[in-house]
């Protein structure tokens, strides 16, 4: 069962790394969100804490729910809904994000787990989604998969307190709501949301 | 009270002495800046020179009296701080600010050198508190350190290594009354550090490096007074001609260090003493020359020589005072630069021939005859500056309507000619003074300095006595006849235009064809309906070295601002690229 | 019992500024809370004197002399600025910049930005600090973009992500750090003092990776030198007193966490050396800030610039160590929290009476605004280091310590990059205070005297500090250090 | 003891004009005319001193003070150089104070030149002290050498040293013939500046009194007379001071006076000489004339020193 969900997250994580419409990264976002749900759900099922159970509700109402009805409000308003020239196009991401996790595989070979190794895949091609994209509304979400990587980790290295997974979830619940505001400020004021836009404080 | 005080303060023959110094400069110019003020009463208020004025000398005795590296260096930014507060008082003429913030830049540099040079001592004898320094002088293991830091940061501050005249040390753009100040007494300040850290803190240093501050010296003094020559300007001229005298204090103290490091402990005391005394005598007379300047100034608006001469007539009492002050720089007997100046060269030709080294001895006697050159050449520029500008005729508009100069500037300027006459009369007596103390603080011995005897006190009474033998013989001769007033004789041709007279430019012509490439000299001249000819000097050391630094210094700061590109993914890639970086180097090295 | 005072009376003003309309209540009522806050940190720091450290809550709550001096400037800082902000905000309603909605979400997120700060300062546990920055980078998101014109918000947008990325980074560091703790040892919950003890057994290669994650994730919120391009941004947007406190409190706070985690590492044997990290990171800060403050144009962003110069400052003085270096880190964040809070108010009297950032167009303020001149010089001296005020003798100990331990090369280009700031600073401030171009005649503005206290305010905690330096504040200092450990 | 100095001082000051008229008239007979009488020097100081002064419009207290001090400081001179007698210790004769009361004169008569306001004045002064920034070092080399060959600074022991005879000869030749060139720049003589000329543009000394008449002139004429014959006695007593009265006995003194005379005629005759034969230097040749007697001096020492 853990197997596979690590497969979906992945395969999610690849694929997104690719997009270049919009809509189609949220709905990535989504099934990445639903699957470590799931893998919450697994890990209490197995480890029998109950903790566990009330994280992986958490996640799945924030992650699936919440989130996604966020990005998808601050999208409607949106006149181009596709990466229109992306710094490195998909491609040589696609391509780029492949190199990253062979290389993790090496560097990583010491952990045991590979929900690990998951973790830090996620969390470098959120990097990479990051760096790589120009529209905001890409940016947010690369952010958000960096973050689920994080969670990721969370949960295969240290078993954490439920207070503070539950303000972790609230934190990124937070960051989420005020990154789509300002995107909603930023498409009203700039009238797109190109981050070329957003580079004359240059000095 | 004094008792919790005196912990703080050092109370050994130096510190009294440049205290003495001070307060002896300060008094009179305090009395000459209540007149000048007035140039400035309806424009600047006056409550916030006197703070900045009492700040700036309660910092300069801070210094000089501080037993500790710590409250030292608080009172030498203090100096600089208040001095620099000073030199921009006169902040509506537009182009004092750029040279009272090199100004301040530069004081700061030499502030840091001097803490650095402290760290390292308190790191080699672990303790901040002179007197402990001095007890464990034996642990310190790279004198060399320490030395060139301290000449850097001594220097840089005294006008050694950055001329007074350059644009960095710009002090002739001040205030006229803070020019004397800084001249007269900030660089003794700066003298005494220099001292305090070679003699006193480190034991005297080897005389390699001894050597290298008496060539230092000498080379700045000769680079100095020719590019004082060559001015226009009465203030840079001065300003070049006081680093000019630092440079030959310097080659003193200088010499002083080499023989003190080859156990010839009387000769060292006696160059000491010719520096300790000679940094007396020019901080009294330049002080005269830049008031003078000053009220040259006041009343004419300008202190540009090619405008100004003929001021006698007008300001007769200054004339006199600048008359003495200009007898005095350039070493007429009576007066206390002669006093000095031969001390100097006293002390240079004895210490010569003590030395057993050939290739020193020689080194020793050229650096005498090149100091005695600048001083040759000192009379030269002194006489230039104050006869062009207040003898003759008038050769502008500004000189021949001349302001009335109120009259605390002349009582100012009377105190310190008074102060040089009697300096360069009693010469021996404080000379003997001096070399006592410095004898019992450095070798706690006696050892009094007495190369001339009491032989310049006695010419003194002679001189004067003959002069008013003379000018009494001569009143009873021409009893009846009154001396006629005609023009002066111009092999007939009619000379009442003034620019028959010789220029600024023209009276040191000869010395820039001879000198003019070491300060930079370039004459143009047109030749329309009339010849127009115009010279520029420019101060070499400063464009080749100090400027270069700062074009380099901008080209790099225009290449590092371009970092901040806009772009928000270069940002966050320069966050990855760090991470990566860091655990590699992490990874290996830690 | 005071933390329950201090927290309480925070999310009580928070509320006030949300349900009441009226502004000067709101505005009123943050002051005398953060007030409370500041006469409780003052409580705090006379119990610490006697004892070494107190816990509260069941050791969630963990004072000692390290963050009692934290809260100390928290508190102070806020403070002034609320005073500040009672005036300025009022201003900006009454120019009709701002509607009172807004007015009134500012006190709320400036009230969320102290509360959080505090969680940061006065948690124990470790995830509790991550938690609280990260919520100061929430509740300051949005104050830097409150102009909400084209510029502030690229500011805020920027502000947000690189300081997210940031704050990832860090928390990867820390499970990785708690990762190796837990690789001998049994169930280590995540308090500090915990952590401290469990660290005899842990697995050296792991600790360096997290250590260093957390240094570079965590650095990006101190404003170190890759990673600093959000500082000169956002705090040239931010309104004057949210970047007055965020310069002086909020890059002193993340500091204080990076050396949370330096002192776990440092007791680990063979991680000695971990201190370069401090004073590579340091002297790349300082070289880039020195610089670039050469070429700067808007003031705002020169002291942004300034505060990565001391950041890099105080980061050398930690890596320098020794006794000397680390008192005079300790003590340059304190004096430069409150000298860079009075430039960074000063700075916002300048630009609501003469509405240009840029620098040029700010002639002879010497005869415009003459109190506030007055005060930026005064500021720039204490930013500066010089002597009367207690920034010379951090730079003199930073630089001893230097030499003492032998870093020679790099206490050189310590010292030039003092004089390239020195030189940046007064070439710009004194143009913008003594320069006059011909013919323009200047009438003293009336706006002059509005809003001087809070800078009186700060120019007397500075010299509260100086003077109570050689008794009263030293024993608190040499406290912090016995902690940090030479 | 201190009598006969000043007797012999006296001496030297009435006898200063009567060393410039049989120079005048030395130099006369070499180029074949009669020439003035030998006492006509003492003629002209008597019709000045009867005539009446004329200052210009413009001239300032300076001119009238100047005359007195640089009389003063040419008497004052003519004290401190020992003629006949050596004996006691007498409280002047520094070498330095000498150099640089010869500095008074050089700065008081540059200061009446600028005074007056006339161009040649200050084309007069500016060339003086150009040459004479060339000088100085030359001074300080020979009182150097004096030093190491007589162990002090005071011209009376100098002599009492060397007249009982000279460690070195060849160095001492040296640096008498280095002090000759000296003299001649000092006092602008023939190789410098030629005084008996009446082009203006090319005086030196001469052209910063031009515009001195009556006592003013009388009294500058005395001091460049007296600075003549104080540097010909200078040299003579440091240089080639045998037979110098030790002792105050009438006829060591007799002796020492009249050897004094016949050593004072031969410099004189030597000067003449020098004068006919050579023609005045360009301006800017004098400085390396200047540079020959510094290398003289610098090997005199360099002899005196290394053996």
């Amino acid at each position: 069962m853990l197997e596979i969900l690590t497969a979906v997250i992945l395969i999610t994580a690849i694929i997104m790394a690719g997009f270049r419409r919009i809509n189609l990264l949220t709905k990535g976002f989504r099934i990445q969100s639903l699957a470590i749900g799931l893998l919450c759900f697994a890990l209490g099922y197995l480890s029998g804490e109950s903790h566990y159970y009330v994280i992986g509700v958490l996640t799945l109402i924030t992650k699936t729910v919440l989130i996604p009805h966020f990005m998808n409000r601050s999208i409607k308003e949106l006149s181009a809904n596709r990466e229109m020239d992306p710094i490195i196009n998909g491609w040589w991401s696609s391509v780029i994000a492949g190199i990253f996790i062979a290389v993790i595989y090496v560097v990583m070979e010491g952990f045991n787990s590979d929900f690990i190794i998951a973790g830090v895949v996620l969390l470098v091609t959120g990097a990479l989604m990051l760096v790589a994209r120009k529209k905001a509304i890409t940016q947010m979400t690369g952010f958000l998969v960096m973050e689920n990587g994080l969670v990721l980790l969370e949960l295969s290295m240290i078993k954490m307190g439920l207070l503070i997974d539950i303000l972790i979830i609230l934190e990124v619940l937070l960051i989420s709501a005020i990154m789509a505001i300002m995107i909603f400020y930023i498409n009203k004021v700039f009238h797109s949301v190109n981050t070329d836009y957003l580079s004359n404080l240059k000095d | 009270m004094l008792s919790y005080l005196s912990k703080f303060f050092m109370d050994d023959f130096l510190s009294v002495f440049f205290l003495f110094i001070i307060i002896l400069i300060a008094i009179p110019v305090s009395v000459y800046s209540t007149g000048y003020i007035k140039k400035y009463r309806n424009i600047y208020s006056g409550r916030y020179f006197w703070i900045m004025f009492g700040l700036f000398v309660l910092s300069m005795i801070g210094v000089v009296m501080s037993s500790n590296s710590i409250s030292f260096m608080v009172f030498w930014e203090l100096m600089s701080i208040a001095s620099f507060f000073l030199a921009i008082y006169d902040h509506k003429n537009r182009e004092s600010i750029k040279p009272g913030i090199y100004y301040f830049v530069l004081t700061h540099i030499s502030g840091l050198f001097l803490m650095m040079m402290f760290g390292f001592i308190y790191k080699y004898t672990g303790s901040i508190d002179f007197t402990e320094i001095v007890h464990s002088r034996g642990m310190i293991q790279e004198p060399w350190i320490i030395f060139i830091l301290a000449l850097i940061g001594f220097g840089a501050k005294a006008g050694l290594l950055v001329s007074e005249g350059s644009s960095f040390c710009a002090i002739h753009k001040f205030p006229s009354m803070l020019s004397a100040m800084m001249s007269g007494v900030m660089l003794k300040v700066a003298i005494y550090g220099f001292i305090r850290v070679t003699f006193f803190l480190m034991g005297g240093v080897s005389w390699e490096s001894g050597l290298a501050v008496m060539l230092l010296g000498t080379v700045f003094a000769i680079y100095n007074i020719i590019n004082a020559l060559l001015q226009n300007d009465n203030k840079k001229l001065l300003a070049y001609s006081s680093s000019e005298n630092i440079g030959v204090i310097f080659s003193v103290i200088g010499l002083a260090l080499v023989l003190y490091d080859l156990k010839l402990y009387e000769a060292a005391i006696m160059a000491l003493t010719a520096g300790l005394f000679h940094s007396l005598n020019h901080g009294v007379f330049k002080s005269l020359l830049f008031t003078g300047a000053g009220s040259a100034l006041f009343a004419t608006g300008t202190s540009n020589m090619n405008e100004l001469g003929g001021l006698h007539a007008k300001m007769k009492f200054t004339a006199i005072c600048v008359f003495i002050g200009t007898a005095a720089i350039s070493c007429i007997p009576p007066l206390n630069g002669f006093a000095s100046e031969s001390l100097i060269l006293v002390s240079f030709i004895k210490s010569s021939f003590l030395l057993d080294s050939k290739k020193l001895f020689l080194v020793v006697i050229l650096c005498g005859c090149v100091i005695m050159l600048a001083s040759g050449a000192a009379i030269f520029a002194a006489v230039k500056a104050f006869g062009i500008t207040y003898l003759g005729k008038a050769r502008s508009e500004k000189a021949v309507n001349v302001r009335e100069i109120p009259r605390s500037m002349n009582v100012g300027m009377a105190m310190l000619s008074a102060l040089s006459i009697l300096f360069g009369i009693f010469s021996p007596f404080i000379v003997g003074m001096i070399s006592i103390g410095l004898s019992e603080s450095i070798l706690e011995t006696k050892y009094i300095v007495q190369p001339f005897g009491y032989e310049i006190t006695r010419v003194a009474i002679l001189l004067f006595g003959i002069i008013i033998l003379i000018l009494l013989v001569s009143r009873i001769l021409d009893k009846g006849k009154k001396p006629q007033i005609n023009s002066t004789w111009g092999c007939g041709f009619d000379t009442s235009k003034p620019n028959m007279q010789y220029s600024g430019d023209g009276f040191s012509q000869p010395v820039a064809r001879y000198f003019g490439r070491m300060a930079g000299y370039k004459k143009e001249s047109k030749v329309k309906d009339t010849i127009l000819l115009k010279q520029k000097t420019t101060d070499k050391l400063e464009n080749n070295i100090y400027m270069k630094l700062i074009y380099f210094t901008n080209f790099l700061a225009v290449r590092v601002v371009k970092i901040h590109y806009g772009k928000i993914q270069l940002y966050v890639a320069y966050i990855l690229v760090a991470v990566i970086l860091s655990l590699i180097l992490v990874i290996n090295f830690v | 019992m005071e933390i329950l005072i201090i927290f309480s009376i925070l999310i009580i003003t928070s509320i006030i500024s949300f349900i009441s309309k009226n502004l000067k209540f709101v505005s009123i009522s943050t002051t005398c809370g953060i007030l409370v806050c500041f006469l409780a940190s003052v409580r705090f720091i006379v119990l610490i004197r006697q004892s070494d450290s107190i816990a509260y809550f069941g050791n969630l709550v963990y004072l000692d002399s390290l963050n009692v001096i934290q809260i100390f400037i928290i508190t102070s800082v806020a403070l002034i600025a609320a005073v500040y902000s009672y005036r300025y905000i009022l201003n900006e309603v009454m120019d009709g910049e701002i509607s009172i909605k807004r007015a009134r979400i500012y006190y709320f997120l400036f009230n969320a930005f102290v509360f959080s700060m505090l969680i940061t300062a006065v948690s124990n546990n470790v995830m509790g600090m991550w938690i609280g920055l990260e919520a100061t980078t929430i509740a300051t998101s949005f104050l830097i973009g409150f102009h909400r014109d084209k510029l502030s918000l690229e500011a805020a947008w920027k502000y947000i992500i690189i300081c997210s990325t940031g704050l990832i980074v860090g928390l990867v560091g820390i499970i990785m750090l708690i990762y190796s703790a837990e690789y001998g040892a049994t169930y280590v919950d995540f308090s500090w003092t915990s952590l401290l003890q469990a660290f005899s057994s842990s697995n050296g290669l792991y600790n360096r990776i997290g250590f260093t994650l957390i240094f570079v994730g965590l650095g990006t919120k101190v404003g170190f030198a890759p990673m600093h391009t959000w500082l000169s941004d956002g705090h040239s947007e931010a309104p004057s007193p949210i970047s007055a406190m965020m310069s002086g409190v909020l890059l002193n706070l993340a500091m204080y966490v990076i050396l949370r985690f330096y002192i776990i590492v440092k007791s680990f044997p063979g991680l000695g050396n971990l201190k370069y990290l401090f004073i590579v990171f340091g002297l790349v800060s300082l070289i880039v800030s020195s610089f670039s403050m050469l070429k700067q144009t808007n003031y705002k962003r020169l002291l942004a610039f300034s505060s990565i110069e001391n950041m890099g400052i105080i980061a050398i003085g930690i890596g320098f160590g020794g006794f000397w270096g680390i008192f005079g880190a300790l003590l340059h964040s304190v004096v430069h929290a409150f000298g860079k809070s009075l430039l960074f108010l000063g700075a916002g009297n300048l630009l609501s009476a003469l509405k240009t950032k840029r620098i040029e167009k700010v002639n002879s303020l010497v005869r415009l605004m003459p109190k506030n001149a007055v005060f930026l010089i005064i500021g720039m001296l204490i930013i500066v280091g010089s002597p009367p005020f207690a920034t010379f003798f951090s730079e003199f100990s930073i630089l001893n310590a230097g030499i003492q331990q032998g870093h020679y090369i790099s206490a050189g280009i310590y010292l030039l990059c003092l004089i390239l700031v020195f030189a940046g600073f007064l070439n710009i401030f004194i143009r913008m205070i003594f320069k006059n171009p011909e013919g323009k005649e200047y009438v003293k503005l009336e706006k002059d005297n509005e809003n001087i206290w809070p800078l009186v305010l700060s120019l007397a905690f500075v010299v509260l500090i100086t003077i109570t330096f050689s008794n009263y504040f030293v024993t608190i200092l040499e406290k912090a250090v016995s902690i940090i450990g030479i | 003891m201190s009598i006969i100095y000043i007797i012999q001082s006296l001496l030297l000051i009435a006898g200063a004009p009567l060393f410039v008229g049989s120079l005048r008239r030395l130099k006369a007979v070499l180029r074949g005319y009669k020439g003035a009488p030998v006492l006509q020097p003492y003629y002209e100081l008597m019709k000045l001193f009867s005539k009446g002064r004329v200052l210009s419009g413009n001239s300032s207290f300076i001119t009238s003070i100047a005359p007195a001090i640089v009389l003063a400081a040419s008497i004052l001179l003519a004290f401190t150089v020992p003629v006949a007698y050596i004996g006691s210790d007498y409280g002047l004769g520094n070498i330095f104070v000498i150099i640089f009361l010869m500095a008074i004169l050089k700065f008081m008569t540059v200061l009446i030149g600028l005074d007056s306001a006339s161009a040649f004045g200050g084309m007069g002064g500016s060339r003086e002290l150009f040459i004479s920034m060339f000088a100085e070092p030359i001074g300080f080399l020979t009182a150097a050498f004096l030093y190491f060959e007589a162990g002090s600074f005071n011209i009376i022991e100098i002599t009492y040293i060397n007249s009982r005879g000279i460690a070195e000869p060849a160095a001492h030749i040296m640096a008498a013939v280095a002090f000759l060139l000296w003299i001649a720049a000092e006092n602008t003589r023939i190789p410098v500046d030629n005084p008996e000329t009446h082009l203006e543009l090319t005086m030196i000394h001469e052209a910063m009194l031009l515009d001195l008449s009556g006592r003013d002139l009388a009294y500058f004429e005395l001091s460049t007379y007296l600075k003549l014959t104080v540097s010909m006695a200078l040299f003579v007593n440091a240089f080639i001071p045998f037979g110098i009265a030790a002792s105050a006995s009438g006829s060591f003194l007799l002796t020492a006076f009249v050897l004094f005379v016949v050593k004072m005629l031969i410099m004189l005759s030597m000067l003449a000489v020098t004068e006919t034969i050579m023609a005045k230097f360009r301006l800017f040749r004098a400085p390396e004339l200047l540079a020959t007697s510094f290398c003289f001096a610098l090997t005199a020492i360099a002899i005196v020193y290394l053996h």
